[in-house]
């Protein structure tokens, strides 16, 4: 060796192995020993933002911060909802917003899919379809509002059609480029194996799919929810919307306050489900 | 004996859209290839002579704009699963388990659900990879997937094997276990083999022959037969006879223009 | 100290400004004040329309403006859930021409009050007017609070409204001004009671201030009410063209981008009695039906402690209350 | 040869280049010629289903299929825009909304980008601030209008809050995703290069974000237009939400079809302006 | 003279979480490697053997657990432009042309925008790309693209290059034309060369001297010296002097257990 004026080795600092390394290494990367306590921990850590949310809603108002009457203490909010809770009520408007968004969100998925497949697959009617549907997809939902209630009445029917446009682009569009987006190659492979064109589209095309598909019902279920709740504002007699609105006109503000979070926690339960959904669906996926 | 393939005179043009115009582009021309059955043959070529296309063609995922392609005498008039394809990309779906990826083909031809389960193990058996049967794709190293591929290939039992650069994106280790294990499965099936590879050293140490291809339009330029018998466990390619014989491919390889990569932008 | 930046500014001539909502397509009462040149402390600034009366008296409370308008029981509503707000002049009310009515289509088997259990009414905002009469008139029909609850009570548009009662989407409609003379033109409808039936000539919503605008800005207070307390007399004594050519005069001055359409549709402020003054029945009437409705404690809110007509000129001695908006006699 | 029976090849069918094999080929993909062409007839197809709409539009409330008061034809829906055009009323409106929208989402993007890109780099960071803002994130923003009212006023703080709350969390995610895929070895080999910190974030990190982070923005834009149209139907005295509201309430039915169609076409420009603004941004990438 | 490269004795160790404590795991120990000024050396070993590890240490990307670097004398503490790296993907920005990315590593060490123009500029030409100075990445083919990024690492003037595997990714027409424009670089700059690769052939057609690396923990067990001289347009591959040096490496690999492939799941 041709050494030389030997210097103390660099700071021996371990470095931590990404998880792609863990793989390569054999490790069970999924259930990670320990995660219950680790589970527990992110939490504790996690909540640390959300109490001192809820901590400066609590202070706030008592402190004159702001206006008691309309922005009451979280407290009192949370009483409003263990009393609506309690009395019923809470579950007839929540039983009302979730069929309404449950509802329109099949609709609209059961009719994107197909069509975003036959978009995503057929040039043409890509072309033929492609201007009404950018045009129909820019105009704000709200604003068809009046439109749905001048046309479809002010029941059920326009409600949930509104749900349906609000949900029905995500899902498109999403299906739309899942659908372009299918390696070419697994198509030539399959084909290649003797499958015909239905088979290629049900155990190719789809399940490629499926994964980008999930970003659009993700991004429609929140869309369900934020649609809903301005058109609970009109001809509804049920629903969170109405009842925000209702507590609103009403001067129940605690109510109103209830209604709110009660939104937050569907809005997050939603999302949550649909979360569950898709990792259930895409198990074959290396965990990100 | 009928050969296991008989390409006559084939011609492959693709419409390609230029100056607004659009234009044939002749891939491959008075193309002629006959592969008895049961051989192993190898196909080597520079990039973009038109391998892929020959064996898209007897594949039967395109058609010739003219000459015949004949498997075992009956001409080819689509994908069959008298021939099956094995890729260098693996073309696994990513969704379904080795086991479901190898019952894929089975289930076009509409082989019952117990039947499909049994005969995708026994050719990841084949293959060497059982005790793997349930992983996914993401699951397994470059190498399992391939062994993936090819008992997903042997599973619909093909007369004939077509491999499009099946190792190109292996290691070097991977590629050359995966190269004995090849010969393995081939000596125990019998299959008539079409393996198109770019590296001359992988055409001489697998093939029976040596089919080289030339480009503009694509065509054999010459067929070379290959009398090594690589022994497992032997370092066969560090042989003298292998040099030679590696030597006379590498010169048949030798008449296209040498500025390809920049021509290829 | 605790004075909200939200308060009224004065400006150099000691003319206090004062923030209100208006109304798109028409003119509030204080807008007419404003045009007669019935103020001298006071300056109007319209930040823009409200949707709705509580609305409107929310956008007072929480300081976004400095005055707002509401049907009266949203007032005590709004004053028992701890918002200091006194009521100071009456601005709308029902009587034979400005009047909302509650229509069933002609065939309809509703005839009476019980006819109405388990039927859908449709009106434009709950917690306001429309929802306060339809009880009200129930309750009076002698029906029990249980079988009141069954009445289901929907937000419809107005616009909507009339459709709605026509395809069968709602059994009532509550429809007033424009809406319901339109609808009534096409015909079809019966009329099952009208707020006017109730209580006859009666005034159902005030204006109110923040009670801290009231300690702080008296004199402007008290100007503004003297003017819109005229204004009103105006318009009682004014023949209707008059003041339909007053309001066109005023919409296109403006430039709010509006029509005058629905100024034509105008018959009367509604309002009982001259220049506003509140009859203190107006208000318990709210108060005590809160109380029954469970809504408030027995006690809990005094309705003398709800309003004062201590501004009104027509009230407090400046003007005899059967003169004019100068407080000259009239003939 | 050990020939056989030779029967006719099978339909000589040509196959058409797919891009890719143009682009192997050297052929000019991006810049097609005839392209102007191309064009002309690629908008007389796509125009097929826009026209068939407007026809329907046209002739249902002219044949008493819909009712003509609440759904007029077409064209008197496009005369009352013609007018609104005319006496500057729809200049007013749009301004006022193109204001609100252009201010919040400016907020928003500046806001969200180096939030999201400190969650996308620090495991901390996210693991503080992920729960709340999955809270927020999940709540329905129009649910949180009336609380905007009371807590800011029915001013255009209120207004443009809510815009900002709607576009931030499309902007945050799709940041943190951008930060968090860069590929690890343009960083690598950046580092190799002797890049220091922050010449990382902004020579990699961000420029390597941007497609993803615009997609976000993209979304935001959309939002944008949605919630304000909500939040201009309360306490407002221009914009195109104010106007669709204050029509429907005046009865003026025509001027609302007007507002609609408005909102449809600031939708479709805001999103064109975006989709030019990604391609200035994303020239270096292979056209789809 | 002070050796280009003095690694003595470094060992790397990383955490690994593993059923849910941490573990060490030493990836390569006792490693011990000189290269003198202006060699050209490759290493070869099996996948997982630490290639990439020594690599990382020598570039400073990674900061050794004991042992000792030293470059021209002087110990290495980080990154630092006199070495580049060139790694198997490339590593290209791609939203920057080809000239703008080899102006990256000049931008982090301050020249001046005129200057950085013309260096890119100089050695785009050296890597045989002039013309193509304003394209992005996805407009070069695979060889174009590592092409641009040897002219990147060139382009600071590091006194060592170092090489990850950088024609794995090529095919092998691609791959053989660019390390023969390797070798004439090398001839012409008179950089130290420390070049990574898995293919035997390769290592010995490139290397003046080929150092084998074995895993587990991975260290250096074989400097073997090679005495040919390639010219050119030559098939110095097929010769039977490089099939008795090809022959020696392979021996030098051949210790390690054979069941590879599916351990390394
Ligand atoms: N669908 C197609 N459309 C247009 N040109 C095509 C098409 N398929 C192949 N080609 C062209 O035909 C020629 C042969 O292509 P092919 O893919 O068969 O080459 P290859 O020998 O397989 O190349 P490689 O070794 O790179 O895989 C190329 O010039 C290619 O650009
Ligand atoms: N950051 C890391 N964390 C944990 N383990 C690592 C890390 N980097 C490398 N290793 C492990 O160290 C060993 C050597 O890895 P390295 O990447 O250096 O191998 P290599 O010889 O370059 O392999 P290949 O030929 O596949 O590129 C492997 O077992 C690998 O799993
Ligand atoms: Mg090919
Ligand atoms: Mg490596």
């Amino acid at each position: 060796m041709s050494s030389s004026t030997l210097t103390r080795p660099v700071a021996a600092a371990l470095d931590v192995a990404p998880e792609d390394y863990r793989r390569r290494a054999g490790l069970d990367v999924a259930a990670r020993p320990g995660r219950f306590r680790l589970a527990v921990g992110r939490l504790a850590r996690g909540s640390v933002a959300v109490v001192a949310f809820a901590a400066l809603w609590e202070v706030a108002p008592r402190l004159g911060l702001v206006d008691r009457v309309f922005l009451p203490p979280l407290s009192v909010a949370l009483g409003a909802l263990a009393d609506l809770v309690a009395n019923g009520q809470l579950a007839v408007h929540l039983q009302a917003s979730l069929t309404r968004a449950l509802i329109g969100l099949s609709i609209a998925i059961s009719a994107a899919i197909p069509l975003g497949a036959a978009i995503g697959r057929s040039p043409a009617v890509a072309r033929l379809l492609n201007p009404v549907l950018e045009l129909f997809r820019n105009t704000a939902a709200l604003a068809l509002l009046p439109v749905f209630v001048l046309v479809l009445g002010i029941g059920e029917t326009s409600k949930i059609a509104l749900v349906v446009y609000a949900c029905f682009f995500p899902v498109l569009l999403s299906t739309i480029t899942g659908v372009r987006t299918v390696d070419p190659l697994l198509l030539k492979s399959a084909r290649s194996l003797g499958l015909h064109p239905l088979q290629l589209f049900t155990k190719v095309t789809l399940p490629a799919a499926v994964p980008t598909i999930f970003t659009g019902v993700r991004m429609a279920g929140a869309a369900s929810i934020l649609v809903l709740v301005a058109a609970e504002m009109v001809g509804a007699r049920a629903g969170l919307g109405y009842l925000v609105t209702a507590a609103q006109q009403n001067f129940a503000i605690p109510d109103m306050y209830a209604g709110i979070l009660t939104i937050a926690l569907v809005g997050l339960a939603i999302n949550a489900v649909l979360l569950l959904a898709e990792r259930r669906l895409s198990r074959w996926r290396p965990s990100a | 004996m009928t050969a296991a393939l008989h390409v006559a005179g084939v011609r492959k043009d693709f419409v390609v859209r230029n100056q607004g115009a659009s234009a044939r582009f002749t891939a491959v021309q008075d193309l002629d290839l006959v592969v008895p059955d049961g051989q192993f043959l190898t196909v080597v070529g520079p990039s973009g002579c038109g391998k892929s296309t020959l064996l898209d063609l007897v594949a039967g995922l395109t058609a010739p704009t003219a000459g015949r392609i004949l498997l075992h005498g009956a001409p080819v008039t689509g994908p069959a699963t008298d021939r099956a394809v094995v890729f260098q990309q693996y073309a696994l779906l990513p969704w379904r388990t080795a086991r479901k990826n190898v019952e894929l083909g089975l289930e076009s031809i509409g082989v019952p659900r117990r039947q499909r389960a049994r005969l995708a193990d026994e050719h990841l058996h084949l293959v060497g990879l059982t005790g793997f049967e349930d992983r996914y794709p993401h699951e397994l190293s470059g190498g399992m997937k391939q062994r993936v591929a090819i008992a997903r290939a042997l599973a619909v039992d093909p007369r004939v094997l077509l491999m499009d650069e099946p190792f190109a994106a292996l290691d070097a280790q991977t590629r050359e276990s995966l190269q004995e294990e090849l010969l393995r499965i081939w000596r125990a099936t019998g299959k008539t083999v079409v393996f198109i590879t770019h590296g001359i050293d992988e055409a001489v140490y697998l093939g029976q022959r040596v089919a080289v291809m030339t480009p503009r339009p694509g065509r054999i330029s010459d067929v070379i037969d290959i009398d090594l018998d690589p022994v497992p466990g032997q370092d066969v390619r560090s042989d003298p006879a292998f040099g030679r014989l590696r030597h006379r491919v590498w010169s048949a390889l030798q008449h296209p223009a040498p500025d390809r990569e920049v021509a290829h932008v | 100290a605790g004075c909200s930046a939200s308060t009224a500014t004065a400006d150099a001539d000691a003319s206090v400004t004062i923030r209100y909502q208006g109304s798109a397509g028409q003119v509030t009462l204080a807008e007419l004040a404003d045009d007669l040149g019935y103020f001298e402390e006071v300056t109007l600034e319209w930040v823009g329309d409200t949707t709705s009366g509580p609305q409107d008296i929310q956008s007072a409370a929480t300081g976004q403006t400095d005055v707002g308008g509401a049907f009266n029981g949203a007032i005590a509503k709004l004053v028992a859930a701890g918002s200091p707000i006194t009521s100071v002049i009456s601005y709308y009310g029902s009587d034979d021409l400005a009047f909302n009515g509650y229509y069933v289509l002609d065939g309809s088997p509703i005839r009476t009050a019980q006819d109405l259990i388990g039927k859908k009414v449709g009106m434009n905002t709950l917690g306001a007017h429309h929802e306060f009469v339809v009880r009200e008139w129930l309750a009076q029909e002698g029906l029990t609070p249980a079988e009141i609850a069954q009445v289901e009570l929907i937000v419809v548009p107005p616009v909507s409204t009339e459709q709605a009662l026509r395809e069968g989407q709602i059994d009532v409609g509550t429809l007033g001004s424009v809406f319901r003379d339109s609808a009534l033109e096409r015909g079809g409808l019966r009329e099952l009671f009208t707020d006017t039936s109730l209580y006859g000539e009666f005034s159902y919503g005030t204006l109110v201030f923040r009670d801290d605008f009231l300690a702080e800005h008296p004199a402007a207070a008290e100007d503004f009410v003297q003017g819109v307390a005229r204004a009103i007399r105006w318009t009682q004594t004014q023949p209707r063209e008059a003041v339909i050519a007053r309001f066109e005069q005023i919409i296109e001055g403006r430039d709010r981008e509006e029509s005058t359409d629905l100024v034509q549709y105008w018959k009367s402020a509604g309002v009982a009695g001259p220049g506003g003054v509140i009859d203190p029945q107006e208000i318990s009437i709210w108060t005590d039906w809160l109380v029954r409705e469970g809504t408030l404690d027995e006690g809990q809110l005094d309705p003398e402690d709800l309003y004062t007509n201590d501004l009104n000129p027509y009230a407090n001695g400046t003007f005899d209350p059967t003169s004019g908006p100068d407080g000259e006699v009239l003939p």
